[in-house]
């Protein structure tokens, strides 16, 4: 099967449903903010997100009451501090309540291991001594069969779709990202869908440091979005814009100003395109 | 002695602690100034650790975020954060794990998931991260905490990462790999584990800090060590590097980033 | 720890000795020829060899009388045939009764990666309805905690020193591989102490597609060794030989004839270099 | 009619069971030039896959080995083999597996260990390698093998990799992902198993050969299938295009390797 390349509106329009589990991974770079966009002008509602780091998209996505529940290991703004929505939506049930399946990054990753292998579980030494257990009854524990000794375990997480951004895809909708990558190959590689934005569609790809490459008939659908990642960063193409992450925390911190906010950048924008050019105006 | 803030002494205090060719696992904020500092003084071959994956990492400004493009394009090489926690953590091949927290207890646990409780937290803060596993695979912990009797507590909320659990042997016990929290750099000076009960002792004081001040900044009754240490002042090269690191930071955080239409 | 540079006899001498668990990985890239030869030369014994795929250095080492016990899941001679000193030692015990701890690909891939985490077991859905469990009891099972399902279990495999050759290294040690790496990496991540022979010594790595990095704090030695996985190949270096694998053939069949070409090929050389000499002579 | 060898023909006819698109997990010697042959008639965008870790190769001339530099240089890319059996075969991402054995039973099971007894074996055969979990993982499996009443046999010695097990459902009910082997592709023609009991059974036979012939090679009472088909001879295109490509490979194979001294 080989990718498909879409609109990013009709990519989400056939993948995202409401209810659906979808990670839009990434590690600080290369977030897929502008398919998170695209999710809330859609109005998706009662999603399962999935993310090691969930970060300034889900806390929009989580303030527009998109999600029921959050899959997650560290939820707070980069360098920053908190994300006001979803301590909003954990503390006081606004705009809906929550639901949390709480893990360490170790366990995360583990459980995306195992998702990609499409094996049940995943094993760490981990989660030892500590109250997140008591709290999370899917965190479990299983015995070595050669040593005796109790290892954690977590179920394999596979996502319905993941959705990424990556530096670029060929004709074939063959995949390249470098740079930081986080778990994004891993929650690729573990989801029964898979959608990419890329900043640029190429000829042919030769792959760069710390490459890693998306075989085409593992992609559903392939995306060109440049700008795709802003206000986190594509490596060799944008910068993160610190500046933003810092002016979010004021934005989020109150209601009224997080929903003005979100209406005239995301819901009254067209796409991702009209999305920065409003950035630029405020800028200006 | 020249004058400088808390912050900059615990941070120079705390690169002071790291030696040269050890492997960090670094964190954001205070720890990430306090291994970059060492690396550009007395430790040039210390290899810094992101958990974005970045390995053997040179930053030139200190990174805003754990995964800044610096961090990336100065690094010896870029791995995928599994590897990071299974290979390189669980493997044992971290030297210092750097940590920080909302809350620490006498027993070198920290609390960075919520204020309250769980299912209805007071404050729901950002959670575990890395945190815990870090502190059970590195061979020996710091942790970076200024001190109030808010965050140096009786007793946690929450345990989100293992220090040395209720003391007197609990941690070697538990099986833990790695040797747990060896000094707590606050900003009056560093507690340090006591040999028998691991309860978090004063070790050593800011020159020009008192007691009284340490003991009102804690809020478990905080007990001497059978010696308490001064803590050298910041020298001068230590501060001109350090200050230069974070102008040279301010600057490069600034600088507009183009929106990429 | 920064990572020595030392000669291959002295690498050799200081960490592989008699009764070593050693690993000498490779996927028919980067064989690390010269290394075994080395141990060959060494006299070492008792040696407990691991590898995928035990090719012509390990039929070599194994009718030298090397070896005591092998791990390995595939043990021929790469597209031509049987490893005939392998099997003198197995079906004759020639010149030594030789123990096999045999796995699949795929079983002892995760043995590694367990390994390589220092997890004490590995998890895969393999082995299903084969004999193979029945004769190795280092094959077991595992309960999954979440489904109940039963998967198989691989002890990890730790060599107390795996040994490498790679492109290249730089000065604090660094090592670069790129091309086909097979399990390279994982066994040497999973080792005690970590040897690695290279092609080349450069100021700087610049890593390639497909690039391994070892940080060089993992490495405890390095040494230079142009050709060193010669008959096979350095992609970007030279070539595999398939002639001389398919001479092989022959020269390893018969007892005799095989212990003459070691003696004069390897046992009579001073070194790699002087090794690679006496091939040339026998072109010419 | 052109006039092939037997080999040729086998190739032939398996590349002929393979279809566009599809993603081959693909086995050194017949089964590999059976999948490049695809690729350079009916099937350009096949993707194949080596257990060396190389994925969507396009080799210009046959590897010897299974990790020769050509299917690297010629890949989409090359991945550590872990995550070949991991996150590819074990994923379910294979949809043909090929695979050839020493030995194989009426049900499709198959020996690629020992001849003769596992501790004291007549012959000591190279092992499982990838076998096993590609019969378990891949969606369907091919086998290719020549036939004679020693690799036909009634009984393995060795049952290295899992077919249909004792039939009749068997495999099914053991759990196995994939759907075991769809095809045997011998010197006379094609064995399929049976719908309801999986033995294998003469499905095609290639032209101008008899049963008895098929019958003469097979270790066991070969039946017949329902309906047994006729293999066309190979088309002049098809040989004409498989001889080019191996009279390319015995070239670069001949071609003398340098030397690195």
């Amino acid at each position: 099967m080989s990718a498909r390349f879409l609109t990013l509106a009709d990519a989400i329009a056939e993948h995202v449903h409401d209810g659906t589990c979808v990670a839009l991974e990434g590690f600080t770079h290369l977030i897929p903010f502008a398919a998170g966009h695209e999710i809330i002008r859609q109005r998706r509602h009662d999603l399962h997100l999935v993310r090691m780091t969930p970060d300034l998209i889900y806390d929009q996505m989580i303030g527009m009451g998109c999600a029921r529940k959050l899959t997650f290991s560290w939820g707070g703004n980069p360098g920053v501090g908190s994300l006001h929505r979803l301590r909003d939506a954990v503390e006081r049930r606004w705009p809906a309540p929550l639901q949390l399946d709480e893990h360490n990054h170790a366990g995360m990753a583990a459980a995306y291991c195992a998702g990609a292998a499409r094996l049940p579980f995943g094993v760490l030494r981990g989660y030892m001594d500590t109250d997140l257990p008591a709290h999370n009854p899917a965190i479990r524990r299983v015995q070595c069969p050669y040593t005796g000794e109790m290892l954690a375990a977590v179920p394999a997480i596979n996502p319905d779709v993941t959705i990424l951004h990556a530096q670029s895809a060929d004709r074939q909708g063959n995949i390249a990202l470098h740079g930081i990558v986080g778990a994004a190959r891993e929650a690729a590689l573990a989801a029964k869908s898979l959608v990419v934005t890329v900043e640029e569609l190429v000829d042919n790809l030769a792959p760069a440091m710390n490459a890693v490459l998306l075989p085409h008939w593992l992609v559903s659908a392939v995306v060109h979005c440049p700008g795709g990642a802003y206000p986190s960063y594509a490596q060799g193409h944008y910068e993160r814009d610190n500046a933003f992450y810092q002016h979010w925390d004021a934005i989020a911190r109150d209601r009224e100003s997080f929903l003005i906010w979100m209406d005239r950048h995301v819901l009254r924008s067209v796409d991702h395109r009209d999305f920065l050019g409003r950035l630029l105006e405020d800028a200006a | 002695m020249t004058i400088c803030t808390r912050e900059e002494w615990m941070t120079i205090a705390a690169s002071r602690l790291l030696w040269d060719g050890c492997v960090c696992f670094v964190g954001i904020g205070l720890p990430s100034a306090a291994c970059n500092l060492a690396r550009l003084t007395h430790a040039p071959e210390i290899v810094l650790v992101y958990e974005s994956g970045t390995l053997g990492t040179h930053p030139d400004v200190l990174p805003l975020s754990i995964g800044d493009g610096e961090l990336a394009r100065t690094a010896t090489c870029v791995v995928p954060l599994p590897e990071i926690f299974s290979y390189y953590l669980q493997a044992g091949r971290i030297d210092v794990g750097f940590l920080g927290a909302a809350q620490i207890d006498r027993y070198g646990n920290l609390n960075s998931t919520v204020i309250g409780s769980y299912d209805t937290p007071h404050t729901r803060l950002p959670g575990a991260g890395g945190a815990p596993e870090i502190a059970t695979h590195a061979r020996e912990t710091f942790v970076m905490l200024k001190a109030t009797p808010r965050s140096f507590v009786a007793e946690l909320d929450f345990r989100t990462t293992a220090g040395y659990l209720q003391g007197s042997g609990a941690r070697a016990r538990s099986g833990a790999p790695g040797g747990g929290p060896r000094s707590v750099i606050t900003d009056f000076g560093l507690l340090k584990p006591h040999p028998d009960t691991q309860e978090l002792q004063l070790a050593a004081l800011f020159s020009g800090v008192g007691v009284e001040e340490a003991r009102a900044a804690v809020g478990w009754p905080l007990t001497l060590a059978a010696h308490v240490g001064i803590v050298d002042p910041p020298e001068a090269k230590e501060l001109e590097i350090l200050r230069a690191l974070h102008a040279r930071t301010r600057q490069a955080h600034a600088r507009p980033v183009a929106i990429p239409l």
